[in-house]
């Protein structure tokens, strides 16, 4: 148990991971904390990656997850341009106001 | 002993604060816990011998992405009082399902078993003499050099859509024009007037 | 002469071409050249049908009645990544309803001469209908089978829903989906059958023996197509919607024509593709058969509306065609295609009957008229002549047709024949009431004192089925013969599919034998 | 000339039909007649041809079907059974059309109604002249289709154009078991043509068929179905019931079809089949009980009828039923001599009563009519003879009188006859023969009393203008009547007589009659083929009789006739030698006593006592409900067939297919459809979180689909 | 990696390279020419020249071997080649179809172009993916170009909240897409597809690499809208400027398609039976979901996205035989869907009217007597998109089912055959509406490249005998890969 292994990070990446998505299904507040969720998942992702690069001894993973943090961050980038424009045009971010379309 | 220490208080901090960000009523305040988040999971990065990843992590995530994020909590002048309030009905359900995943998920990682073949199919070898960052480097302006290329494509993509989705031109609002200024020339801008003395401008 | 014309693309193919002309006249034409462009159109669509009823003349006159095999084969390679070929043929069984279906569409056009409505668009349907239907007779590779099959719901379904009656969307989305939910079964088998056998050629599959199991489910979903499209009871429902609202000339073609897909399926896939379960689902299918001449023609005498009471009266003729395709007996199946001919005289004529009144006066209900036959005697006459038929009276083709399904029945069972007899007793009554009412009596509703007779070109169209009607009524050989070698080879086929002879006498109990 | 008889008809008929307008009535009357006089002189001819000329011959014309052994001919079969029908046929059809010239001479529609008498003929020809069943099926189906347009000719009357339906359907039920029955025929000898078929009966004797799980000796089956369209052309009990309603056309055609032609097809029927139906015995009893029974029926159901033309048409009914129990008992050429007898008086009497309707303007009710001998005494007269050759009046030990007396009596004799052998409901057929006969002869006479005696009840004005009809309706009359006078006598011998023997030939077995007195004959027959019909033959039948006459006294009261029944028995086995077939006295007699009584009866009611009747009528007692409403059958069947055809027609409509079929097809599935994409819809909630949180699902949900489907 | 093996590395990302470097240089011409409206009309042009010439190359470059480049991570084979020149051409259709409603709109800029040029460049790595980071980047530089382009109406709360909707969901399938991935790369010790493959045939039962599986699919079937993972695409279709709606439906469909199926069959071919469970059901529920989801829209946009959720489960039975058959069935499907939803998309553009764009079904009321040509041409692509034989789009059906029946899935097939019935019912309805009902007004010409495609696109939807040589290319195409 005190010996830390792959396995800790992987089910740490995990909780991560189920707190991120749990975020976006049970958010109606704020359409920025989707955002915030998704990073969350994100970063999991990237805990994953590094862990089994180290276990593996391969750097494939960094390199990996050095480039989901690029994404992530052009990702954030649009995300928060077309929260922006949705919010322009709403005048108010939450959750339960975006559902114009449906049926 | 010490590392164990580490991963425990580290992955404790970035749970619980993960957790906040997803709870916390304030959007700021969310922001905040995310960078703690961050913080933490850097902090988790250096543990595993990734230290370019993790400050990566600290100065692209905290310092620009979870700026811009409170930047636009800023910007977008959100009345925080209206915001509906708690969880919702389906939170029960929710919170079920997604301590099933977590269950799921996190069995299968405490339990992880790699290929036999993993082994013979690294692409790229943790190399004993480099640095992190050097072999990083190595990597990515070589092998990896497509996605590299790649990756600035997408951040293209990503400046394209952030300007044109928020780009305006408002009537009535001074902005500096570069090209406007380089060019200008005397006559444009200059009017010599003749003024006969004692008549003022009529 | 004609091995080397492929006159059977002709045949299909002309009226396609003829509604593609009509299209690129209208593209071409200034909207308000609108007559013009009616006159044209029905000119075309007229010049069109008659040529190819012409050229299915030559086919037939070319045709060569003493031999069983498919005749005028074109084939050409068309996807042979998987087999598919573009491959037409007729053989006896069908030569005769591509010469049928030729022949009912100048009729089809003429009367809609009057016709006011998008007229190009109409007569376009119905040349596409036309390719379609010859299609499906003259394919020779499944799928393309499949293809025209399916494709005949595409016009017919523009057909009964722009030029249709006052519910005319609801019928004409059942009449779709209907027989479109029963032949995307029939897909499903087919494409099992592809991939058991590895081809799509109806000649070779004909030829392979299917495992019993197989066959089974194969038979099956073929059945749930050709049943809908006979329409066999208890599937017939959409057909009484489909004929009330149709227009006249869309009447014509589905009972004419279309409802003649499923009793040609049947003969062309279920009895030589899958024998073992045609002889195990023979009971159910004169059980249904039965109930269809039975059930349905106590439906056809309570109906108020004439044109219904001839729809039911279809589904009812139906069932005898089915019967006497499931016997299995030469006599049978014969009867069976002759009175599928048959019908497709007679109850198109009597659609065109009720079309004739339905022009003058807008309704088709019964209690509406009465006493016509003051106004219009050669109406009435001719009205009587097709009444009688439909009844089956001798002397005429209905009667050929139900004497030889049920005497091909009774060979098999009696009680089947005794059933199906019934179906005739009934048929008297709802087609005589109904005439009665419509014909007979004293003038009550002044509407009518305007009635005028048959014109001219109804004249013609009646005219002309009534002669058919009734020679092949005197003298059924000339089909006959020409259906009989094909005919005799596929029950020879069925037969020697049996595993031990079936008893033919007396009461088969094919039951019994297939479920070894 | 054989073409001249079958197809001169139909192309009149056919001229007649379609080019009504263009010729007009009078050509088209003229061309009609003219083409059925021919007709009617050809068939003459082919009569003495085949009879005499023994030419009896089968002319084939065209292939109608082909299929496997399935082949059926157009054909022409002429043999005795065959030119008698068309004598009578071409006759009475020739005779009808004539009287129809001054019959309809007011009609607009002339033309129609000769073609429909045309086509009508050539029905009842083709299905005379038919060589095998199918054929025989046309003109069966034909004559009825003929039937249904002659009865419906006055198609603005509501009444004609129902029993015009009525005949049709009722007939179209026989036809049902006609056409079984030639199926199984099909089945059996896997043949349709009549040689065929016969040659191979008694081969076929022991073979069954099985039906409803049943096994059934083939040939009872087959002559069963057979009789079935007999009873229904023929208008035999339960399917009696379209006849007197027929009588809403006009009178000229109820003295063809309904009297002498058509309805006498089912006698032909059996008689044509009769191959079969002797070796069918159940069934053969099952005719002879239906036929009485018809014969009792309709005498009753005559009793109290006040329409002239329906009592007539009972009274057909009630003859046909002699035709059939006499078939039954196997006296097929009894059957056919009373088929030939009766289709003269009884288009006598159809025509005669035509004559009266014509005479008071379409007067029908007999209760408006009375007196009126004075105005129509040809009429009169013609009526009488009729009656008298209806009722059968002659002199028994004489063997002289009308030509009813020859062949109905001949039946009722020979009836008890077969009764004494034992032959099943021999002797029930017997008693309601007597019985019937006396019926017979109370309403013929009621119906002469009320007719043309006593004073006139109707409106005044109307026999102010009755007249006696145009000599173009008193000659066919005359004609009529000269048959009704002498053809019992003239053909007695030929068709159960001595001449019987050579007479039929292949086509009907002689008769017990004839094979009795004569059967010694036939052995000569082969040698000498001397002219020896007619008077020699009479003379000897007399004899015989004379012999009988002998035995006991003319007394024939009831109580005697049983004591003489034993009696008899004891005499016809000491008969047996001499094959000798003769009936006792008091059988002889008994016809003629209760035709006697009848009259007396029919003279007290209606001469002597007129207010008994309407005293009868008025207390409406329930023998007299039962009968003026013909034993309640038409109000059975209402109720029940008519009736469950309706219910069931609309239950299986608006419950089986509208409810059932289509709630839970069609409309259903679309119903169910809809309301799932409703809900589908109602998912599609437009919230992001639900989106997210089915997307999670799916994803644990697919996750744990194959952990499970894997570990399973 | 020296300057050599670049340069042959290179060679065959050719068209790769001309879109990428003609993409940049679209965007410097567009940011140096005056004018907003004329920039966009230059650039626009520029774009559909660049695009299909990129077409040209890549029919060109088939005519080559092939190969791989960049240590494995990029693939070209005939599979990639012929998907990548239909995303051209779809591209560029797309292109076709927006320039005149975009001016209409006032949304003509010239980033659209540009912005469509790199998304299809996204696609193009996609389909040329051979190792999960390629896959990813591929995959993010579309989504994040779609994802502007849905919002790229900037001042239509409608336009706005589709792309808000379609980026969040699709950041989560992102986020799903790379947890499994990083479960797979822990299980296979890399992230190329050859090394997975033989991974997966070691541990297909492993519940890491299988969970990989699930997530790596999950993140793919949101791209090409599969049921459970489909709930945007109505909402996005409607919501977006309709162009991008055809852009959607078209182009990134074929490209996410080609990937999942790569994906499956390559690195998780020898896992065949465990996905086939997951491909199975996803293809149940979209043709559930696609079916009954349309019947009661009313807007024609919305209509057409269940209508893709529905079509997508059609490919999926075809996808799951995971034979070759099946292989190409999907890419034949893909195929005439792409064409088929192209020119119906150019109907829907082409319902304008004075007073604006209009698109709800309704609207389409009498077309048959305004618009003939119109109507005959959308009545032969509905029916070709609902399977109806007689139209090219029945062979689409006969053959994924043909390779589902090969496989033994003949339940799939039934079910899939019955669901076929029910979505036939909603094509039928707009068809209803368009010959059926009474015009309620006529629309204003179409824009010229929305009739023409229209045209195009319904006349090869009826020309049956053109089906064999498209059958001969997938065929070819097919035959690349598969396992």
């Amino acid at each position: 148990m005190l010996e830390i292994g792959l396995g800790h990070y992987l089910a740490l990446a995990a909780i991560l991971f189920t707190i991120g998505v749990f975020g976006i299904f049970v958010n109606r507040k704020n359409v920025i904390i989707l955002l915030m969720s998704i990073e969350l998942i994100l970063l999991s992702v990237n805990i994953n990656m590094v862990a089994f690069s180290a276990h593996l001894g391969d750097l494939t993973g960094q390199v990996f997850a050095m480039f989901i943090l690029t994404v992530a961050a052009a990702e954030a980038a649009v995300g928060l341009a077309i929260l922006v424009v949705f919010f322009r045009n709403r005048g108010d971010i939450a959750v339960d106001d975006v559902n114009l379309m449906k049926g | 002993m010490l590392s164990a220490a580490a991963f425990y208080i580290l992955s404790a901090i970035a749970v619980i604060s993960a957790l906040m960000v997803v709870i916390a009523k304030n959007p700021v305040r969310a922001v905040l816990f995310l960078i703690l988040a961050f913080f933490s999971a850097a902090g988790l990065f250096v543990l595993l011998g990734a230290e370019f990843l993790a400050m990566i992590l600290v100065i692209v995530y905290v310092g620009a992405v979870a700026v811009l994020f409170l930047f636009v909590v800023m910007m977008l002048d959100i009345d925080f009082a209206q915001l509906k309030e708690g969880f919702i009905s389906h939170a029960p359900l929710g919170g079920l399902v997604a301590i099933a995943l977590a269950g799921i998920l996190a069995t299968t990682g405490l339990g992880w078993v790699s290929a036999d073949s993993a082994t013979s199919a690294l692409q790229s070898p943790t190399p004993e003499d480099m640095t992190n960052v050097a072999a990083l480097g190595a990597l990515i302006y070589d092998r990896y050099v497509l996605f590299f290329q790649l990756a600035g494509l997408v951040l293209l993509v990503a400046m394209i859509g952030a300007i044109v989705l928020t780009l305006r031109h408002r009537d009535g609002v001074k902005r500096q024009d570069m090209h406007a200024q380089v060019n200008r020339k005397r006559e444009d801008s200059v009017e010599i007037v003749d003024i006969k003395s004692g008549e003022g401008i009529g | 002469m004609l091995g080397q014309l492929p006159i059977l693309s002709a045949i299909t193919f002309l009226p396609a071409l003829g509604a593609v002309a009509i299209l690129l006249l209208r593209a071409l034409m200034r909207s308000e050249e609108g007559a013009v462009l009616d006159r044209n159109a029905k000119g075309i669509a007229l010049f069109v049908t008659l040529f190819v009823f012409a050229l299915s003349l030559v086919m037939l006159v070319e045709f060569d009645a003493g031999q069983a095999g498919f005749q005028f084969v074109e084939s050409l390679p068309w996807l042979p990544a998987l087999g598919i070929s573009y491959k037409m043929g007729v053989d006896g069984i069908s030569v005769l309803f591509v010469v049928l279906t030729a022949f009912l569409l100048p009729i089809c056009i003429l009367s809609s001469w009057k016709l006011e409505k998008r007229v190009a668009d109409y007569m376009a349907a119905f040349l596409l209908l036309e390719t379609l239907v010859i299609g499906v007779f003259c394919a020779l590779d499944m799928f393309l089978f499949y293809i025209f099959f399916e494709g005949s719901l595409i016009p017919m379904f523009l057909i009964i829903g722009v030029w249709g009656g006052q519910n005319r969307i609801y019928a004409a989305f059942k009449f779709f989906l209907y027989t479109f939910l029963g032949s995307v079964l029939m897909l499903a088998a087919m494409i099992v059958m592809f991939t058991q056998v590895g081809t799509t050629d109806i000649e070779v599959l004909l030829a392979h023996p299917f495992a019993r199991d197989l066959q089974t489910w194969l038979w099956l979903a073929f059945f749930a197509s050709f049943a809908v499209k006979m329409p066999m009871w208890p599937v017939h429902t959409w057909l009484p919607d489909a004929h009330v609202q149709a227009p006249t000339a869309g009447s014509v073609i589905l009972a004419g024509i279309l409802l003649k897909l499923g009793g040609y399926g049947f003969l062309r896939f279920s009895i030589p593709m899958f024998p073992n379960a045609s002889e195990f689902f023979a009971p159910m299918v004169f059980v249904l058969s039965i109930i269809a001449i039975v059930v349905t023609s106590l439906i056809a005498f309570r109906q108020t509306d004439i044109k219904k009471l001839i729809a039911y009266s279809s589904v009812a003729h139906m069932g005898f065609v089915t019967l006497g395709i499931f016997t299995m007996t030469e006599l049978g199946v014969q009867g069976a295609i002759f009175q599928m001919l048959s019908h497709g005289v007679i109850s198109a004529a009597l659609f065109l009957c009720i079309g004739v009144i339905y022009d003058r006066f807008h309704t088709r209900e019964i209690s509406f008229y009465g006493g016509l036959v003051h106004k219009m005697p050669v109406y009435a006459a001719v009205f009587g002549l097709f009444a009688m038929a439909n009844v089956g009276l001798p002397g005429t083709s209905g009667f050929i047709g139900e004497i030889m399904t049920m005497t091909g029945a009774f060979q098999v069972d009696p009680r089947v024949a005794a059933g199906a007899a019934l179906g005739v007793i009934f048929s008297a009554v709802y087609m005589l009431v109904a005439y009665k009412k419509v014909v007979f009596g004293v003038i009550t509703n002044p509407k009518l004192e305007t009635a005028t007779d048959l014109n001219a070109r109804e004249w013609i169209n009646l005219g002309v089925l009534a002669v058919l009607a009734v020679y092949f009524g005197f003298f059924s050989t000339p089909i006959t013969d020409t259906t009989r070698a094909s005919v005799d080879q596929l029950i020879q086929q069925y037969q020697s599919a049996q595993p031990v002879e079936a008893p033919v006498a007396a009461t088969a109990a094919p039951a019994e034998t297939a479920a070894h | 000339m054989a073409y001249i008889v079958v197809f001169a008809p139909l192309l009149a008929a056919a001229i007649a039909g379609l080019l009504q307008k263009q010729i007009g009535d009078r050509l088209a009357q003229i061309i009609t007649t003219g083409a059925t006089i021919a007709a009617a002189l050809c068939s003459v001819a082919i009569f003495f041809d085949v009879t005499v000329g023994g030419n009896a011959r089968t002319i084939e014309l065209a292939q109608w079907m082909a299929v496997g052994n399935f082949e059926i001919n157009w054909a022409i079969r002429l043999d005795t059974l065959s030119a008698v029908m068309l004598v009578v046929i071409t006759s009475v059809s020739s005779l009808v059309h004539v009287y129809s010239w001054g019959y309809m001479s007011h009609d607009p529609h002339r033309a129609r109604f000769f073609a429909y008498l045309s086509l009508f003929t050539f029905a009842m020809l083709s299905l005379v002249t038919a060589d095998n069943f199918i054929q025989m099926f046309f003109g069966w189906e034909g004559v009825g289709l003929a039937s249904y347009l002659l009865i419906g000719f006055w198609y603005q009357k509501d009444s004609a154009t129902s029993a015009a339906i009525k005949a049709f359907v009722t007939n179209r039920v026989g036809d049902f078991g006609l056409a079984l029955g030639i199926m199984a025929i099909y089945l059996v000898f896997g043949s349709l043509q009549f040689d065929e078929v016969f040659a191979q009966v008694p081969a076929m004797a022991e073979e069954t068929i099985g039906f409803f799980g049943v096994n059934f000796q083939a040939l009872e089956l087959i002559a069963f179905l057979l009789f079935i369209g007999a009873m229904g052309k023929s208008a035999q009990f339960f399917l009696h019931v379209w006849l007197p309603d027929a009588m809403e056309g006009p009178t000229p055609v109820s003295a063809l079809i309904h009297a002498a032609t058509m309805v006498t097809a089912g006698v032909f029927l059996v008689c044509r089949a009769h191959g079969i139906f002797e070796l069918a015995p159940n069934t053969s009893a099952f005719i002879t009980f239906i036929g009485a029974t018809t014969a009792l029926f309709a005498a009753t159901v005559g009793l109290a009828q006040n329409d002239i033309k329906r009592v007539i048409a009972y009274s057909t009914c009630s003859q046909l039923g002699y035709m059939f129990f006499a078939a039954g008992l196997g006296l097929y050429s009894a059957a056919m001599f009373h088929l030939f007898t009766h289709a003269f008086f009884k288009a006598l009497l159809f025509l005669g009563a035509g004559s009266v309707i014509h005479g008071l303007h379409e007067e029908q009710d007999m209760r408006n009519m009375g007196g009126i001998y004075k105005l129509l005494p040809i009429t009169w007269i013609m009526m009488i003879i009729g009656t008298l050759a209806l009722t059968g009046v002659g002199i028994p030990l004489l063997g002289i009188g009308f030509a009813g007396f020859y062949s109905k009596d001949m039946i009722i004799e020979e009836a008890f006859m077969m009764g004494q052998d034992g032959v099943a409901f021999g002797m029930f057929a017997f008693w309601i023969g007597v019985i019937a006969a006396g019926l017979t002869s109370f309403y013929s006479w009621r119906l002469i009393f009320m007719t043309f005696h006593g004073k006139h009840r109707g409106e005044p004005e109307v026999l102010k203008h009755a007249h006696e009809s145009g000599p173009v309706m008193i000659i066919p009359l005359v004609f009529l009547a000269v048959g009704a006078l002498f053809a019992g006598a003239a053909f007695k011998s030929d068709f159960v007589g001595k001449g019987a023997l050579t007479f039929w030939e292949e086509s009907l077995p002689p008769g017990p009659y004839a094979v009795g007195n004569y059967g010694h004959l036939v052995e000569d027959y082969g040698q000498s083929h001397a002219d020896e019909h007619g008077v020699e033959l009479s003379e000897a039948e007399s004899a015989s009789l004379e012999a009988a006459m002998s035995e006991d006294e003319a007394a024939a009261a009831q109580d005697h006739a049983v004591e003489a029944a034993h009696g008899d028995d004891h005499g016809e086995g000491a008969d047996g030698e001499h094959h000798g077939h003769h009936p006792p006295t008091w059988v002889l007699f008994s016809p003629f006593a209760v035709t006697l009584f009848g009259f007396v009866l029919a003279w007290y009611f209606y001469m002597a006592n007129p207010e008994l009747p309407r005293r009868i009528a008025a207390n409406n007692g329930p023998l007299h409900r039962f009968l003026s409403n013909k034993w309640y059958v038409d109000e059975i069947y209402n109720a029940t067939f008519v009736r469950a055809t309706r219910v069931l027609g609309d239950v299986f409509w608006k419950f089986g297919d509208q409810k059932v079929i289509d709630g839970l097809g069609p409309n259903g599935i679309a119903a169910t459809a809809l309301s799932s994409a409703r809900r589908i819809a109602k998912l599609q909630s437009g919230y992001l979180y639900h989106y997210a949180f089915v997307m999670l699902i799916g994803v644990l949900g697919l996750a744990l689909w194959l952990i499970a489907g894997a570990g399973a | 990696m020296t300057v050599s093996t670049l340069l042959a590395d290179l060679q065959l990302l050719t068209p790769e390279l001309v879109l990428a470097v003609g993409a940049m240089a679209l965007l410097l011409i567009g940011v140096y020419t005056k004018g907003e409206a004329k920039a966009a009309q230059r650039i626009m042009t520029l774009a559909t020249a660049l695009l299909v010439v990129t077409a040209g190359l890549s029919v060109w470059m088939a005519q080559g071997p092939g190969g791989t480049a960049f240590h494995g991570a990029f693939v070209l084979d005939s599979f990639a080649m012929y998907a990548k020149t239909v995303v051209y051409l779809a591209g560029a259709v797309a292109l076709v179809l927006a320039g005149q409603y975009l001016r209409a709109e006032q949304l003509a800029r010239f980033e659209y172009p540009v912005l469509v040029t790199l998304a299809v460049l996204g696609m193009s790595f996609m389909v040329s993916a051979n190792d999960l980071i390629t896959l990813y980047l591929g995959l993010e530089l579309q989504s994040l170009a779609l994802y502007v382009l849905a919002a790229f109406n900037r001042d239509s709360l409608r336009a706005s909240e589709a792309g808000l909707k379609y980026f969040v969901l699709g950041a989560l399938s992102s986020g799903l897409l790379l947890y499994g991935a990083s479960l797979v790369y822990g299980f296979s010790g890399s992230t190329s597809f050859d090394a997975i493959a033989v991974a997966a045939a070691e541990g297909s039962q492993n519940l890491g690499l299988v969970f990989g599986l699930v997530f790596v699919v999950a993140g793919l079937a949101f791209k090409i809208s599969a049921a459970p993972f489909h709930m945007w695409t109505p909402d996005v279709y409607e919501g977006a400027p309709t162009p991008v709606a055809a852009f959607f439906a078209t182009a990134p469909k074929l490209a996410a398609m080609v990937l999942l199926a790569r994906v499956l069959m390559e690195p998780f071919g020898p896992m065949t039976e465990q996905w086939q469970q997951i491909t199975m059901v996803m293809a149940v529920l979209s043709m559930a979901f696609g079916s009954f989801g349309a019947l009661m829209q009313s807007n024609i946009k919305r209509l057409m996205g269940y209508s893709s959720i529905g079509n997508m489960g059609y490919v999926l039975v075809g996808l799951s035989a995971g034979t070759a058959l099946g292989l190409w069935s999907v890419l034949f499907y893909m195929t005439l869907y792409v064409i088929g939803v192209a020119g119906a998309f150019a109907v829907i553009l082409s319902m304008r009217r004075s007073e604006g764009m209009v698109e709800r079904i309704e609207d389409l009321a009498g077309l048959s007597q305004t618009r003939p040509a119109l109507a005959w041409s959308m009545t032969a692509l509905m029916f070709s998109i609902g399977g109806m034989p007689f139209m090219i789009g029945f062979f689409g059906k006969l053959f994924v089912f043909y390779a589902a029946v090969q496989a033994g899935l003949i339940w799939l097939v039934i079910l899939a055959v019955i669901f076929s019935t029910i979505s036939i019912a909603y094509y039928l309805r707009v068809i209803k509406v368009i010959w059926f009902d009474e015009p309620s007004g006529d629309f204003l010409p179409a824009p010229t490249g929305a009739a023409i495609i229209s045209r195009i696109a319904a006349l090869i939807a009826v020309s049956m005998p053109v089906v064999g040589i498209i059958i001969a290319l997938v065929v070819n195409a097919g035959a690349g890969i598969g396992g």
